[in-house]
């Protein structure tokens, strides 16, 4: 299949929310190379529960945007099998604990097809995941789930935390020809910028310093990053600076930005909103102490869910890594200020 | 070739779904595999729960716009099925629902508080499933078919007079957990109700996109289990279907699939936008065929129910209403604390540590709390 | 009730398993719903390479029992159904084997090595797919189903004229990935075959607690789409079914599914023990159903084969069994470094560090080697 | 169901795998209590593939040891039901990889009915799972999957290194109200020992030391005990006095037997087979880390397969840590002896 060009024209300056973010970037893909598709539950006529692929089965026609049947190890299993054909498919899993049923199908074959077959066959399917709380969901719609994702070899791990990113990481999702697990934190879906589409950000391998600082180091990725500019706001407050990385590729990690920054300050944290006991902080932690440790005054810190299943709505903000919470381990370090 | 597998119930369902009382209130004379309608003693109890039901429903939907839950998807228009399987149900055998089935539910019994519990963001099960035999409904769909599968094993197994009956959508049908639920429920001769409330969509998409099936019931057969097709808006022929099928399982004959044809009136949550998938004729169309119209018009020609009748239910239904207005204006005591306590049997080391630090933080003794003071 | 649902190909599949030749060599009478016996000049392909693999899967079971070979699972008395589906292919169709399927990837044209590669431990797998139109052999059971689904839908969508088949067993009928990949092929009407290889056990299990079905043919129905139980031991019905299948499927006529009854006459693996679950007699029973004996038979009868065509036949397979000694005596070179080598298309660095961890290993430089020296 | 009186009759110390340790409990604990079933693939007639239910079925009957269907979400949500209505069923997944098409009951059900129901429903199941590699297995028959299950909360994840352990953990998992994930070393089930059974080992919730040392803790589980053993041997010859400690249970983590040797040791390493990112290590050196940062003359290490999917048998054993990556491993360290 040949590749059309048609190119995205780029629009003025605009307040965008990241599912429109998402959304242009899929309808751009989809423009530009015909072997991209899209489906899985609802995504086709009501444009996915998220609106992310609103538009876009009316654009581009029931055969390459659709609904699939209700299955999640179906919808994978075939976009494996259209994948070896040749094809770039990018399915939406609901919700992330709906990708569960998937799990095999992610981890025995999209993780290890192209290791199985030497390279002879790369699948490149992104599949996109809604995650994380933080929207007053009910059971099963606030799962972080990427350690899961994390520890298998094969995968690559992205998460956005912003819409220029949300665009920019999902478009370079859909070109890599290794499957990516695209993880939308949906509590960000309707943050707003003012964005130029499109538009390219740093590549998806490489962390982002998002604030400059030198007392200590805040990790946060996807739902995160707000939470951890707000602290370091906050901190500033104290007369702490603080730097600010934004990870946005959790796998592989990006030891070169995350170390320098480490060894610069000497003392970092990581927050995310999974439990802890066995969290993608467990890894980042483990990997700066052994890279870093006589730079390090600290030991890296993880603020984080607690160790037990994500709570109900009106428990929500006791069990998420609160402004207040990276404070107060910010305060458990010794400072000599 | 001498191979040994089974040949009986080899058959697929009547193409005509089995109905008592038709769309006008009248007997239908559609064959009805040799069930019998309820008496009207049994149909005006099934009048009585639809109506409470569907006000319930409106209620909490109502409720649900004004913000007082996070979500409510409302069975709305499938009151015939979620009544007259649940309904069916002896105390000791134990119901398996979804997310759809509060009307289900309200039905088993189940307080307005503690079935609304985890719409409204409480907790995740509101009730006690040992005291109203009645599982939390499960929310990811169609593994609740297993769960129903294996706690009638187990009924078999320890010779309990029990049997499970478990709510599906026709969206669900289409997960592999469906398919090792009719297996293992068919191999293992369980006595198990699979009751799939086919509404004709799961959120936005259509049957036609689920299935190519001519109708789901058609599944039965490669399990060797019995299947039935019946008018999912005709109480009298759900109750009955289901009636019969719990017997047969309790009897040590098996499991029975029972596709309810039926129709979701209202959008799939509060956050659904139904005109983006389907238009408001088809859902009008839908309205000659409501459950309770045709019980009304039906027993009001047998003589069994009459304006007084019909006066008392209502008050009864609006006497449920202000209940459950009541109980979604008081806000639930919730600790805290209680994030911790129910994880494990025994307790942590590491989950008491977190407790302590979640403690100190509402004592406001961090850092923060220093700062902002 | 007016439901937009199919109606076409609502039956169950005749219950006599369609065969043309009989196991006593002869025509059968079996109504073999429009199928015609393929030529003459086809069979005695079919018989060739029937002989061929049968003598291959003796020699590498020997093989693997002087532990040249980690492990290895025999389709010995399943060759028709193995040979008749594979041959059934054009070359543009894709196959999605199993571990089981060793003899169709022979019969493809994969060479002895690469077939074998994966059961010596060199490499997961040893054949480049693209070049024989043939997926990696599928550990995990009933996966590869849904992977066939997708790729003969996108070959729909693509406007190829190809169509995809996948084998599979009766034990991984019960998967759910079995059941996604039915309706999925049938909801989008995809050119996929699923040949499903009913030998009677999943490793211990007997067919009886796989499935309470009449037979494993009987799920087509639920999907709305043919199912065709065949005799899985005469390779003129599987040829000729799989050959109409896949002509319907690349016509834009959906999926089918074939049951092929045959028979497990090996363990299920070397490590495997069958005296623990099935007796001599069994297995011995099912030698009067042999597929080759029959076809040989049969072709004689027709006069089409004589005693010359049949040495010379053995003789090939005389010359495959070296061809597979070779191979198998001769070690591959497997380059450590390769471990890194295929997990992504671009370097990582941490990779690149784990390898020289490696690399450095077994250059002996470490602290344990120093200890040593 | 009432639990029969039939305490097991105490043998003579004989020579015991433990693949017969594990029979043994599995008899006992069917003998002692009624509501104890057994069932999944191939644990009936054939004994498993591994031997390990050989016999019961005959002893026990069709009723309480039986073949289930060829479903690994259908075995687990099964037995889900079970427990539900007061059984404590024992089920095998044939390999690790074949847990996955479960992970979705295991992970949504299994790990969370508890806190669901505020702990009205208890499930006490037993998911026994052979893992690990070294045994030759062709591909999805070596996998290390703890750190899939140590990351979810609500779930115990234990893990014996030999056969008295395998006997008694294995019987506290089957009494303990809370669901266990079992995970069996497949490359130690023909590991002997002499013992007398039944025999009761430290609970479940310890780790044990098992070899004293002052220089540095060697941290190890199932497979990789034997590793950590033969290193801290191989260590003795170059002068290090090495600690080992068999964790034996990886959720909950016993910080306090660990983390009192590596204050006394000063330096810690971890050893599994799984891959290094995200692996239950990564775990370990954080807490250890947070809890130890002022007691450590050097990062806690992970010793561990490479970040790629396990491979063919012909390659197992570049990619498992072996004695000597673990001795190159402590070379790392800046001693000072
Ligand atoms: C495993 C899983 N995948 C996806 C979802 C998200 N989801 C919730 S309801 C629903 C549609 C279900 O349709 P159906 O089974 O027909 O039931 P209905 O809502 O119509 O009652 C979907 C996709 C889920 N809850 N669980
Ligand atoms: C998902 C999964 N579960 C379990 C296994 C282990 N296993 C390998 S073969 C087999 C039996 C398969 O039986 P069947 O499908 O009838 O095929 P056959 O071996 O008879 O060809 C089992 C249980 C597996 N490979 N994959
Ligand atoms: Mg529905
Ligand atoms: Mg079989």
């Amino acid at each position: 299949m040949s590749v059309e060009a048609a190119p995205a024209p780029a629009t003025a300056p605009t307040s965008v929310t990241m599912t429109k973010a998402l959304n242009r970037a899929l309808r751009d893909c989809l423009a530009e190379d015909d072997t991209v598709l899209v489906f899985g539950e609802d995504v086709g006529r009501l444009g996915g529960v998220f609106r992310v692929t609103e538009g876009l089965r009316a654009e581009f026609g029931a055969n390459r945007v659709w609904d699939s049947p209700l299955a999640e190890s179906g919808i994978i299993g075939t976009a494996i099998g259209m994948a070896m054909n040749g094809m770039r498919p990018v399915v939406e899993m609901q919700f992330d604990a709906y990708a569960y049923p998937a799990f095999e199908q992610i981890v025995s074959h999209v993780a290890k097809m192209r290791n199985r077959t030497k390279g002879r066959i790369s699948l490149p399917i992104t599949i996109r995941i809604p995650y994380a709380g933080d929207i007053g969901g009910v059971e099963h719609h606030s799962d972080s789930s990427e350690a899961y994702w994390t520890s298998t070899p094969g995968l690559t791990v992205l998460t956005p935390s912003n819409p220029a990113d949300a665009y920019s990481l999902l478009r370079e999702s859909i070109a890599s020809d290794d499957p990516v697990v695209f993880m939308e934190p949906k509590s960000r879906y309707w943050m707003k910028e003012t964005l130029s589409l499109p538009v390219t950000t740093a590549p998806m391998d490489r962390a982002q310093v998002i604030r400059e600082g030198t007392d200590a180091t805040l990790l946060a990725y996807g739902p995160t990053v707000r939470t951890a500019l707000d602290s370091a706001e906050a901190g500033a407050e104290h007369g702490l600076s603080i730097e600010v990385i934004d990870l946005r590729t959790l796998s592989p990690f990006d030891d070169e930005t995350v170390s320098a920054s480490v060894r610069k300050t000497s003392r970092a944290a990581i927050i995310h909103e999974a439990a802890q006991f066995g969290g993608y902080g467990a890894e980042v932690a483990a990997r700066l102490t052994e890279r870093n440790f006589t730079y390090l005054s600290a030991p890296i810190l993880r603020i984080t869910g607690f160790d037990v299943p994500y709570p109900s709505p009106k428990l929500e903000e006791f069990y998420l890594p609160t402004v207040e919470r990276v404070l107060d381990a910010l305060e458990s370090w010794d400072w000599e200020l | 070739m001498t191979i040994d597998v089974p040949t009986t119930g080899r058959s697929l369902p009547q193409l005509q779904p089995i109905s008592f009382i038709g769309a006008d209130g009248q007997p239908t004379d559609t064959p009805t595999e040799g069930l019998r309608i309820p008496s009207d003693a049994t149909l005006i109890g099934l009048y009585r729960q639809m109506v409470l039901v569907r006000r319930f429903e409106a209620q909490v939907t109502h409720l649900t716009r004004q913000g007082r839950l996070a979500t409510y998807p409302s069975a709305a228009g499938q009151e015939a099925a979620e009544v007259g399987a649940t309904t069916a149900l002896a105390p000791n055998d134990w119901l398996f629902p979804t997310y759809r089935d509060s009307a289900a539910l309200l039905t088993r019994g189940v307080p307005v508080a503690e079935i609304l519990a985890a719409f409204r963001g409480d907790w995740h099960c509101g009730f006690d499933p040992h005291e109203y035999h009645t599982s939390p409904a499960a929310t990811p769909l169609a593994t609740q078919t297993l769960h129903a599968t294996g706690f009638a094993m187990s009924a078999k197994l320890k010779g309990e007079d029990a049997a499970t009956l478990t709510f599906l959508g026709d969206g669900a049908s289409s997960e592999g957990d469906t398919h090792e639920a009719f297996n293992f429920a068919s191999v293992w001769q369980t006595p198990t109700v699979f009751v799939l409330q086919n509404n004709q969509y799961a959120i936005s998409t259509p049957l036609r996109e689920q299935t190519n099936a001519t109708m789901l019931a058609d599944r039965a057969a490669g399990y060797g289990m019995p299947g039935l097709r019946v008018d999912g808006n005709d109480v009298a022929a759900v109750f009955a279907a289901v009636s019969a099928a719990l017997e047969r399982g309790r009897g040590g004959d098996g499991p029975t699939l029972i596709e309810c044809l039926t129709y979701r009136m209202e959008s799939h949550t509060n956050s659904d936008d139904p005109t983006k998938y389907r238009d408001a004729e088809e859902v009008e169309h839908w309205t000659q065929f409501d459950p309770i119209n045709r019980l009304e018009k039906y027993l009001r020609s047998t003589g069994a129910l009459d304006d007084d009748g019909v006066t008392e239910i209502a008050e009864a239904a609006e006497t449920l209403a202000e209940t459950v207005r009541d109980a979604m204006n008081t806000e639930a005591e919730i600790d805290p604390r209680e994030l911790f306590a129910h994880v494990y049997s025994r307790p942590r080391t590491a989950i008491v540590e977190q407790q302590q630090v979640l403690e100190a933080e509402l004592a406001g003794a961090g850092f923060a709390a220093a700062g902002q003071a």
